[in-house]
């Protein structure tokens, strides 16, 4: 069971492989926030699995964190780009 | 039983997220790909966080994490890929060629053309 | 074990990756972008390492906080440039 | 009076969600833990109280309320799963036609929290992605993968109708 865990956590953050590649791409800025959100979406998931994985409740707290922060972080980046930030 | 229940919802769950992945590489335009963004959300997540409730049981401290981490992302996810969309449309990232249609920038050019008619009369009236 | 190492080495490469693309890309504001993935992915490296604390911080300062400040950054640096054409104008005074 | 009272049900209300938050994020029955609990939930409710209304948990428990809401679900549920898998052929097939575009759907919701729960909830339902609200006017501006016909009804239909009747039968 815990294997299954491992791989489900794994393959999570391998999708992220090509979200990479859209950040690399992206031809406008907000290519990249959309790929960095589901980068953190994605992140969330896997650190969910990893603490299953693992048997540490402690680090389910990190995938909240991420959960909320890309939130965060997406907000503030298109408010950058509307040019209200400054 | 439970194993094979964990397996299958989190193949959906992975499934959904690597054609939402995909679907970021491939989509034309940027607003497709806020669109293939928000799926990887809604039916990649949501079976993968119900595997794990299904995997540790319901009343485990992981059940009430992935309940907090469901609610996290369906809140807020399309509140921050809607910020991201507006901040895009007005900062004026085009659409693909092949869009069908802009009813926004339609109704801007019909307001941009009455005012221009509005004006073009005002100042036939002063003559 | 097998997936503690698979897991390790994979979040290595995205950080190198994403790090790689910090220098590579012309383009400053993507460039901070690919910044806050070395932060995001450093935070998963931090958590398979056993260390869900630094995990948190590096969220907040690593994938938020810094790239924020280094868009005001390049914000306010161009903002402020114009090229006053002769050598012997009067330099514009900023107001 | 009433001013009074009503202040006190509203910090009442957020300190029942704040608790139930901390509930969920500790995940440990003790007694220490539930009166500290308790303590913190108080304090974060009486500094948030001025922000604006609540609903408070017990709205939940009124069975019109509470069918209504699940009938939303329900059928945001249903939707969600239809134009995810419409999606997924979408990304898989390319050769199929993708015809998208910006739509502007009316809506009738005027109220903030209606408005929000039809933005939020139709986008959620990936076919479509709300990108701009006109409060005044009560209008919509979605980005659309699948562009609805021109006429504004059909439009309706196709993007929030649905939802809305779940919601304007709930605002009374």
């Amino acid at each position: 069971m815990r294997t299954v865990y491992g791989a489900i956590a794994f393959a999570e953050i391998a999708i992220g492989v090509l979200l990479v590649v859209r950040m690399a791409i992206g031809p406008t800025v907000a290519d990249r926030i959309v790929a960095l959100n589901t980068v953190c979406t994605q992140a969330a998931l896997s650190v969910l699995f990893y603490a299953a994985y693992a048997d540490r409740s402690i680090y389910l707290d990190v995938a909240l964190w991420f959960a909320s922060f890309s939130y965060l972080g997406s907000v503030v980046f298109a408010r950058y780009l509307e040019r209200e930030l400054l | 039983m439970k194993a094979v229940i964990v397996i299958a919802l989190a193949c959906v769950g992975l499934g959904f997220s690597l054609s939402g992945a995909v679907g970021i590489l491939r989509m034309p335009d940027l607003y497709c790909r806020i669109q293939c963004s928000s799926k990887t959300t809604t039916m990649g997540a949501l079976p993968a966080l119900i595997a794990l409730v299904v995997g540790e049981g319901v009343l485990s401290s992981y059940a009430s994490r992935a309940l907090l981490t469901a609610f996290l992302l369906l809140l807020l996810n399309p509140a921050s890929s809607h910020a991201l969309a507006r901040a895009a449309y007005k900062s004026g990232v085009p659409m693909w060629d092949g869009a069908v249609r802009d009813e926004a920038a339609e109704a801007r050019h019909r307001r941009e053309q009455r005012r221009r008619e509005r004006r073009r009369d005002g100042s036939g009236q002063e003559d | 074990m097998a997936v503690f190492w698979m897991m390790d080495y994979l979040a290595l490469a995205l950080i190198l990756v994403c790090a790689g693309l910090v220098v590579r890309l012309r383009n400053l504001n993507g460039a901070v972008m690919a910044l806050s993935g070395v932060g995001a992915f450093s935070a998963l490296l931090f958590v398979v390492l056993g260390a869900p604390d630094d995990a948190h911080s590096e969220i907040v300062v690593g994938a938020i906080a810094l790239p924020v400040l280094y868009l005001v950054a390049i914000g306010k640096a161009r903002a402020e440039v114009h090229d006053s054409g002769e050598l012997d104008e009067q330099p514009r005074t900023r107001p | 009076m009433s001013g009074l009272s009503a202040a006190l049900l509203r910090t009442f209300a957020l300190a029942c969600w704040a608790m139930a938050v901390w509930l969920l994020l500790t995940w440990t029955v003790t007694a220490e833990q539930l009166v500290v609990g308790a303590i913190v939930s108080a304090a974060v409710a009486v500094f948030l109280a001025p922000l604006g209304p609540v609903a408070g948990p017990w709205r939940l428990l009124d069975p019109r309320v509470a069918r209504r809401t699940a009938a939303l679900a329900f059928v945001a549920g249903r939707r969600a799963v239809a134009a995810n898998l419409r999606l997924a052929r979408r990304i898989w097939a390319p050769s199929r036609p993708l015809r998208s575009g910006m739509v502007i759907v009316p809506t009738t919701q005027r109220s903030p929290l209606g408005l929000t729960v039809v933005g939020l909830v139709s986008s959620l339902i990936v076919d479509n992605q709300l990108v701009d609200v006109d409060r005044s006017r009560g209008r919509l501006l979605y980005h659309a993968v699948d562009v609805p016909p021109r006429d504004p009804d059909q439009a309706r239909e196709r993007i929030n109708g649905p939802l809305e009747a779940h919601l304007r039968q709930e605002r009374g």
